[in-house]
């Protein structure tokens, strides 16, 4: 029986996740750890690339074939056992049993993640159905309950509809609906307001907090928008390059970014706010390629903070407060706080 | 719907004139008449005919007259009397040499077509799960193998074989025992056993492009993240796979068949012709080769027609699956 | 002489009737079964008076079994008709001898204009009714009608300009009165030309004895334009020559139609001819023709055992002879070789009318240079890879089994010998040559041959590729066009042929098929010319002249096989001075397969389209 | 702009960075991505070997072949294919080797009976000198890849006139394997005509084309070409039946082709760059134009790869109800023709290898077609 902290609920240790393709191998995640406390809320940010939903796929084991997940992720079933997810099977009994009952998801593109020809209570009712034992009338009262439960209005109605007969909004609603059907413990929140209006932004978060809060639900949000979790999450994981760059609660990240990479996407924050599927504001540089590993600090050639020893070792994660982890080389044991040069 | 089948069919009524003026125009374009063949077949028998009643046949089979009037003519009988007019080489209306061909067409054509769905179907969804494996190069391999052979070539082996080696008796859809008997379950069999060499020859020849059509659809679909949505709900593999991406990639591939339908019936001619089948397609090009021009223009029309209600169906099917064209 | 044949014929006959009458006759077991049951009379009140008396080929014969046969549809219907006809008279197999048949004897006037045939007593159409003259009567009323005839009597009914007289003398007398000598008319109908029809069955379908305007309603009714379609629908007249429900005197009665899967005949119970035995004919009870559209699904069946005797349709496919032979104990056949064949297979017809090209007209005429075409041909390879060495070279108008062949007319100019034929072809002006190495006309343009050829012979395409490359080896540029029968017939027709390949049938008979003199030479504004007597077209020259005259009537004008056969000498010399065509090589005889237990189909006998394959007498085949 | 900004532009900079004249680079980095996928497509790529190869086969077929396409050899009708030899009982031989047959007709059976010598071996030399032709059309060479120079090779057997299959099959494919390019650039052209012209025009154009196209789909395509090939000019020369059947093939081939460009055409129309260029002034059709084709290029070369086999099936069975092209001419269909009686397959199979070239032609395009669709699809994988 594996060990996790008493209060979580999903433990990721030492995450790693690579691709092997025809073209070489991709180091998706490199090392990732981060813990869910139940009920409470994390945040994972960081760029397209970062692997950030690379991790939250790992955890529903949604990965194509060609992924190779290593490390540890640890559930707390409803009974108290402790399943590791990475030894399951991806499409086996076990893992299929924890999807949307115990973990599921909400994604980027409310669109897409809905068949285009089957109707709503279709789509909604049928795990309900096949797993819950329903009728297809109780199915449907309770698909019309979760609509409702949502805030789409006129759900009577709207549970006829076919995906596309509904607007945006509606549609992130539903899948958010869709989502909570089976009362899961935990929701990962996968870029859920990027494909979305400004205006809904808004609308959508609220949403899910409000569902976090109906539901009891442990959530894991993960977006490119540091502004989004702000006000969202409790904890937050800052992700770069396939690693957790830095992490801790939230108030304290925003409060005290140590990692240059974490001052440089706060920097960004005003600048981007309102402008949407555009990325972090840039920070100097190209990401590099995630094919190769690197040899140093994966932000090394970007950092402003730059130092000899950050091209040589991967910089060890260190604690600068009671929550509060950074891997950078700036903060190794025995170094002094440095100072801070803002761009 | 029902305004949009009444709009359609509607649609068809400028395509079906059009349609017959082609098929008209089709059986006037070689050089000659119905009179040349007879010639040639009353000197291939030693008979003789002279200028005058060569000239007093023209006059009695309307040959004389303009273009134009014999199609107004034709088409009036069509319409009025459902009359299609007379073969010449047969000496009987037309009508009464058509329908019973054009079923039998029709059923080789669409059990054929029905084969092919039968045989793509599985392959197809097994080769796109299994993309670039073994199963799905070799699936893939044999589709296209079966599209590479010519027709003819496969249905003279396919008849060879069957006589040679099996000893079944070759050409036509029934053994002699079974030609004239009443239809009993002894009859069936026999039919299967001449059936399936058509059915393979012409099925073969569409099923490559069926495989790849919904191979690749399905590939698509596949790769769409309602798929990785229906997982994330814990639905397993195998069902969602036939409930969400296979039912999408059919749509394309339900619009298909309205289109298959000629090409299965050019098939069916060519086999239809080694295998020496009783259906439309002999009668029709040994009528376009004599110029028995009714009897070739009324098998045009109405094969055209066909296909025109085929693919009216497959649209109306279309329609019926896919909710984004309904609603459109 | 003929005449006095006849009557001795007669004597023959009258002499096996007296001997046979004392016998009991016999009759199929199925046929006895119906007489039990009252459904039908006694054989001797079904026989004529006297009944022919047929000796069997081989010996006398059991009843019973099926006989089947391939056709390819009703454009086939030929094949049936050839198979059961009865005429007035009958040649023998080997199309020498005719004999009596519906006809018990007939005369033929002096001066050979009238002939006089007289029925058996007591014929009985297949249900059971009288036939008489009135039949025949009836029949020649049906070719004067418009409605069913609308282009008139056919030209075999008319000599002379005028045609024929059909006067009834008594129920079982006929004259067929003509303008002016007609003696061959005998031979004409014993190569198997009917004349007569079930008049108590068909008279209620023609206007003359029906009411016409019910008669058309009923035609329309069936889709037909009017009520002479529906009487052709109903007599098979101008079409199959066979109908449902028409009665015959056929053996066999037709059960279902030329478009059913399997054409089916059942015995006519009242056939008028019994073996030397005393057993109605004929032995087989049944007939199938099975519809197979394509040859060589035919030739499969074939060699599955799945037909009985074919002919038809395969006899000159003399390629595939190895394959038959690989197959008889497959099959269990046997092949039979009959006498007559395609004597000339791929012969080059000159359009000697072509007028597009002086240039080429005046070639197309040219005797020397269809000479040196002749020797540019290498006939002992044509015959190696396309016969197997089976055929025989020469110009093929005439079997050498035919009374009128000339050896030196048909062997003349045959050698092959392309040193010759160059030579020929430069000193009749064509010495100067293209870059290609191709002659050019004396006139420096090109010279460019175009052959037709009809894709309905299998050998036009392959063998006139041959033809090509020696004509092209000889410096001639030839293009090798092998088109649909009825775009090649059209373009014959319309005299925009230049050269056309024809395979040349001979029926052994001399003069008898005159629907064959077109072989002879190709000249359509000569054929147009006497068509339209002398209105349209080219006046021929003499020799065309005289050949017209021996063929339309010196020829017709006698039976006697000597003078016919000097005709055609004369016929063969008139070609040979103007060699208007080409010919190749050719196969003395055709090929028909009988399954080994089959018996009674003669191991030998002459092939004739017309006679072919009834003068084996299919209704005295039977099953060992 | 602050050349700063633009350096931590990355996406941004791109454009601007490839502005002036580098659209070409942008196209090439687009095909090498293309080729680079599409190499690996193994079957894709062995299809491309194979297609390279029978073409390279039917543009030296002169040069390859021993013989003539119409040469005959008498006496060796309907011989078998031969046994190249390396080895008999006289031991090992590094130069293959063929018997000398002589002839034997079976009187009896008819059967022709092609007898080996095993005393003599028949040497096989590579470029030997035989007949005379003229290279690519121009060039006088009399040098044959391989040939026996005392006696005969017919490596697939010879036909019923005692012409080498080996020989005719490579000349076949001059005709064969061309006849689909020509009727695929013909329908290629007429499908972009007409479908650019309906997608572009829309309205009474579109309607009046694309009912066209219907009408032309619902016809049974065998009929339609028998029809109209009987309407051909009886006259015509061998090379004219070839273009006109070619013609034909393609004024009915070119209506699918016809209907993507004008779906693609509506599509283009309506994007932004096509209204903006309208509100400038450029000239529309030339915009569509050159976005239609560097968009679009992929497709189409899938898609007339896919055609092209479908031509030469069509050629075949035209050819085989005796209404395509006719001898003299050589093609696999022509060839084929002689293949299909009870004869052939009973008493000479070998005829029947042009059918295996068919088939082996068309299967290499369809997986060259498939390897170059997926290429193209910027989705795949």
């Amino acid at each position: 029986m594996k060990k996790m902290a008493p209060d979580s609920i999903l433990d990721v240790r030492d995450l790693t996740v690579k691709f092997f393709l025809d073209e070489g191998t991709v180091h998706a995640v490199n090392g990732v750890s981060f813990s869910v406390p139940a009920g409470r809320s994390v945040g994972i940010v960081g760029e397209s690339g970062c692997g950030k939903t690379v991790s939250a796929y790992s955890i529903t084991r949604l990965l194509p074939k060609t992924a190779r997940i290593s490390g540890e992720i640890l559930f707390r079933e409803r009974g108290g056992d402790i399943t590791n997810i990475t030894e399951l099977e991806p499409d086996g009994g076990d893992m299929r049993r924890i999807r949307g009952k115990e973990i599921s998801m909400i994604f980027q593109e409310p669109m897409s993640s809905l068949s285009p020809v089957h109707k709503i209570s279709n789509q909604l009712s049928e795990a309900i159905i096949q797993f819950q034992g329903l009728t297809k009338r109780q199915a449907r009262a309770r698909v019309i309950e979760l609509l409702q439960l949502v805030g789409i209005p006129q759900a009577e109605r709207r549970v006829d509809d076919y995906p596309f007969q509904l607007s945006g909004g509606m549609r992130q609603r539903a899948m958010i609906a869709m989502a909570l059907a089976r009362n899961p413990r935990v929701l990962i929140a996968d870029e859920p307001t990027t494909a979305l209006d400004v205006t809904l932004q808004a609308q959508v978060l609220n949403l899910i907090r409000d569902m976090q809060d109906e539901f009891k639900l442990s959530l894991i949000l993960i977006t490119h928008d540091l502004g989004v979790v702000a006000h969202m999450v409790d904890y937050v994981s800052i992700m770069y390059l396939g690693m957790v760059v830095e992490s801790g609660p939230v108030i304290e990240i925003f409060d005290n970014p140590k990692h240059p990479y974490t001052r440089g996407l706060m920097h960004s924050i005003p600048k981007l706010r309102g402008r949407r599927g555009e990325r972090v504001e840039p920070i100097p540089g190209f990401v590099p390629s995630a094919y190769a590993l690197q040899e140093g600090c994966p932000f090394c050639e970007r950092c402003p903070m730059r130092e000899e020893r950050c091209t040589k070792g991967i910089p060890q994660r260190v604690q600068v407060g009671s929550e509060h982890y950074v891997c950078c080389h700036v903060y190794q044991p025995g170094e002094g706080e440095p100072d801070v040069v803002n761009a | 719907m029902l305004r949009y089948i009444a709009k359609r069919l509607l649609n068809m009524i400028p395509m079906l004139i059009l349609i017959s003026i082609i098929s008209f125009i089709i059986i006037q374009l070689p050089p000659g008449s119905y009179l040349h063949t007879m010639m040639a077949e009353l000197r291939a028998a030693g008979d003789q005919i002279s200028m005058d009643q060569i000239e007093a046949l023209r006059i009695h089979y309307s040959l004389d007259q303009p273009v134009h009037i014999q199609y107004l003519n034709w088409v009036k009988g069509i319409i009025t009397e459902g009359n299609f007019g007379f073969s010449f080489e047969w000496n009987r209306p037309v009508k009464h040499l058509i329908w019973e061909r054009l079923a039998l067409s029709l059923v080789v054509s669409v059990s054929s077509l029905l084969v092919s769905w039968i045989v793509a179907f599985p392959i197809a969804i097994l080769s796109a799960l299994k993309k670039h494996t073994f199963l799905d190069y070799f699936l893939t391999f044999v589709g296209f193998l079966g599209l590479s052979t010519p027709n003819f070539m496969l249905a003279l082996i396919l008849m060879y074989i069957s006589s040679v080696f099996f000893g079944f008796s070759v050409g036509g859809l029934f053994s002699p025992e079974y030609l004239m008997a009443p239809w009993s379950a002894a009859k069936v069999v026999d039919l299967l056993k001449h059936l399936w060499v058509p059915m393979v020859v012409i099925g073969t020849s569409g099923t490559a492009g069926l495989i790849r059509v919904l191979r690749n659809n399905l590939l698509d679909e596949l790769g769409k993240p309602y798929v990785v949505a229906a997982r994330s709900k814990g639905i397993g593999i195998a069902r969602l796979t036939f409930k969400y991406p296979v039912r999408i990639a059919l749509i394309p591939f339900i619009s298909t068949v309205g289109w298959q339908l000629p090409q299965m019936i050019s098939g069916e001619a060519v086999t239809a012709t080694v295998l020496s089948l009783p259906t439309a397609a002999p009668l029709l090009l040994g009528a376009l080769r004599s110029q028995d021009m009714y009897l070739a223009g009324s098998f045009l029309l109405l094969l055209s027609s066909l296909t025109m209600i085929g693919t009216l169906i497959s649209d109306i099917l279309l329609v019926l699956v896919d909710p984004r064209i309904r609603y459109e | 002489m003929k005449k006095t044949l006849c009557v001795m014929l007669v004597l023959t006959m009258l002499l096996a009737y007296s001997s046979v009458t004392l016998a009991a006759y016999s009759e199929a077991p199925i046929l006895a079964e119906r007489v039990a049951a009252g459904e039908l009379p006694p054989v001797e009140e079904r026989l004529p008076v006297n009944p022919l008396v047929i000796e069997p080929f081989e010996e006398i014969g059991t009843y019973g079994g099926i006989v089947r046969n391939a056709h390819r549809g009703p454009s086939d219907n030929t094949g049936y008709y050839r198979m059961v006809r009865e005429p007035l008279v009958n040649y023998d197999n080997m199309l020498v001898e005719i004999h009596p048949n519906l006809a018990e004897s007939w005369e033929v006037s002096e001066d050979g204009t009238e002939i006089t045939f007289h029925l058996r007593e007591g014929l009985k159409w297949s249900d059971g009714h009288p036939f008489t003259t009135d039949d025949i009567m009836f029949w020649w009323e049906v070719q004067n009608t418009r409605e069913i005839f609308p282009a008139g009597v056919g030209a075999n009914w008319i000599a002379g300009g005028v045609p024929v007289e059909v006067i009834q003398v008594s129920d079982l007398t006929v004259t067929f009165k003509w303008a002016v000598p007609y003696a061959a008319f005998v031979n004409w109908l014993a190569s198997g030309q009917e004349t007569y029809l079930p008049k108590h069955y068909l008279s209620q379908f023609h206007a003359n004895y029906a009411d016409e305007a019910a008669l058309t309603e009923m035609a329309k009714a069936e889709g037909y334009s009017d009520w002479g379609q529906l009487f052709v629908n109903r007599s098979g007249e101008r079409t199959n020559w066979r109908a449902l429900d028409k009665p015959t005197m056929d053996a066999w009665i037709m059960t279902t139609g030329f478009d059913a899967p399997i054409l089916i005949s059942e015995r006519n119970p009242y056939y008028f001819k019994v073996d030397t035995a005393g057993n109605q004919l004929p032995y087989v009870d049944t007939l199938h023709r099975i519809l197979v559209e394509d040859i060589e699904v035919m030739k499969l069946m074939l060699m599955a055992g799945e037909i009985d005797y074919i002919t038809r349709n395969l006899w000159t496919t003399y390629s595939d002879l190895p394959m038959y032979i690989a197959n008889q104990e497959r099959g269990d056949y046997r092949i039979i070789r009959t006498h007559g064949g395609t004597p000339g297979a791929l012969n080059l017809m000159f359009n000697v009318n072509y007028d597009e090209d002086p240039g080429i007209a005046a070639l197309v005429n040219n005797y020397d240079f269809k000479k040196a075409l002749s020797y540019a041909i290498d006939r002992d390879e044509i015959n190696d890879v396309r016969f197997n060495g089976l055929a025989r070279p020469g110009h093929g108008h005439f079997h050498y089994e035919n009374p009128g062949y000339v050896e030196e007319v048909d062997q003349r100019y045959i050698e092959y010998n392309p040193e010759l034929a160059n030579q020929i072809l430069d000193e009749i002006g064509l010495k100067e040559r293209d870059a290609n190495g191709f002659r050019l006309q004396p006139d420096g343009r090109p010279l460019t041959l175009i052959i037709d050829g009809s894709t309905h012979h299998q050998h036009h395409s392959a063998g006139g590729e041959l033809i090509k490359s020696y004509f092209e080896d000889v410096g001639i540029r030839t293009v090798l066009n092998v088109i649909d029968r009825g775009l090649y017939e059209a373009k014959r027709e319309g005299n925009q042929s230049m050269i056309s390949f024809a395979d040349l049938a001979d029926p052994l008979i001399p003069l008898e098929q005159t629907g064959h003199k077109i072989t002879y030479v190709m000249a359509p504004l000569w054929e147009l010319w006497f068509e339209s007597n002398g209105t349209q077209g080219l006046e021929p020259p003499a020799d065309v002249i005289r050949l017209m005259e021996i063929y339309n009537t010196l020829a017709p004008a006698t039976s006697d096989v000597e003078v016919r056969a000097a005709y055609m000498r004369e016929i063969a010399q008139i070609w040979g001075d103007n060699f208007w065509t080409i010919g190749t090589v050719g196969v003395p005889f055709n090929l028909a397969f009988a399954k080994n237990n089959l018996r009674n189909v003669p191991a030998d006998g002459a092939h004739s389209h017309p006679a072919n394959p009834a003068i084996y007498r299919p209704y005295q085949w039977f099953w060992k | 702009m602050d050349p700063n900004q633009a350096a931590i532009h990355p996406e941004l900079t791109e454009p601007e960075v490839l502005k002036d004249a580098e659209a070409k680079v942008f196209y090439a980095t687009q095909w090498q991505l293309m080729w680079w996928k599409f190499r690996k497509h193994k079957a894709a790529m062995a299809a491309l070997v194979i297609v390279v190869m029978m073409y390279l086969g039917a543009f030296f077929a002169p040069m390859i072949a021993p013989y003539r396409a119409d040469e005959r050899h008498r006496g060796y009708v309907y011989v078998p294919p031969q046994k190249i030899r390396f080895y008999d009982e006289q031991g090992f031989s590094l130069r293959p080797f063929v018997y000398p047959l002589r002839q034997e007709i079976d009187m009896e059976t008819m059967q022709r009976h092609f007898i080996e010598d095993p005393t003599t071996r028949v040497p096989i030399h590579f470029f030997v000198r035989g007949s005379s032709y003229k290279l690519l059309g121009l060039f006088p060479a009399d040098i044959h890849l391989f040939g026996a120079e005392d006696g005969k090779v017919f490596l697939f057997g010879t036909d019923d006139l005692g012409r080498d299959m080996f020989s005719r099959i490579l000349f076949g494919g001059q005709i064969s394997m061309s006849i689909g390019l020509v009727g695929v650039f013909l329908s290629l052209f007429l499908g972009l005509l007409f479908g650019g012209i309906s997608g572009y025009y829309g309205g009474a154009v579109d309607n009046v084309i694309q009912r066209v196209i219907e009408v032309l789909r619902s016809f049974p395509t065998i009929p339609l070409w028998m029809a109209l090939s009987a309407a051909l000019p009886p006259d015509l020369s061998p090379i004219g039946v070839y273009m006109g059947i070619t013609i034909i093939l393609s004024l009915i081939g070119w209506t699918a082709l016809g209907r993507q460009v004008r779906g693609k055409v509506l599509a283009i129309k309506n994007e932004d760059f096509v209204i903006a260029a309208r509100l400038s002034g450029t000239s529309e059709p030339r915009i569509i134009l050159s976005h239609l084709i560097p968009s679009f290029m992929s497709h189409i070369i899938a898609s007339l790869t896919l055609a092209i086999p479908s031509m030469i099936l069509a050629e075949t069975s035209l050819s085989f109800l005796g209404i395509g092209l006719r001898p003299p001419v050589v093609s696999w269909g022509v060839m084929l023709q002689k293949a299909q009686n009870v004869h052939a397959l009973m008493m000479a199979p070998w005829l029947l290898i042009p059918g295996i070239f068919v088939i082996l032609y068309v299967l290499a395009f369809n997986f060259l077609g498939d390897g170059l669709r997926d290429a193209a699809d910027p989705y795949g994988n």
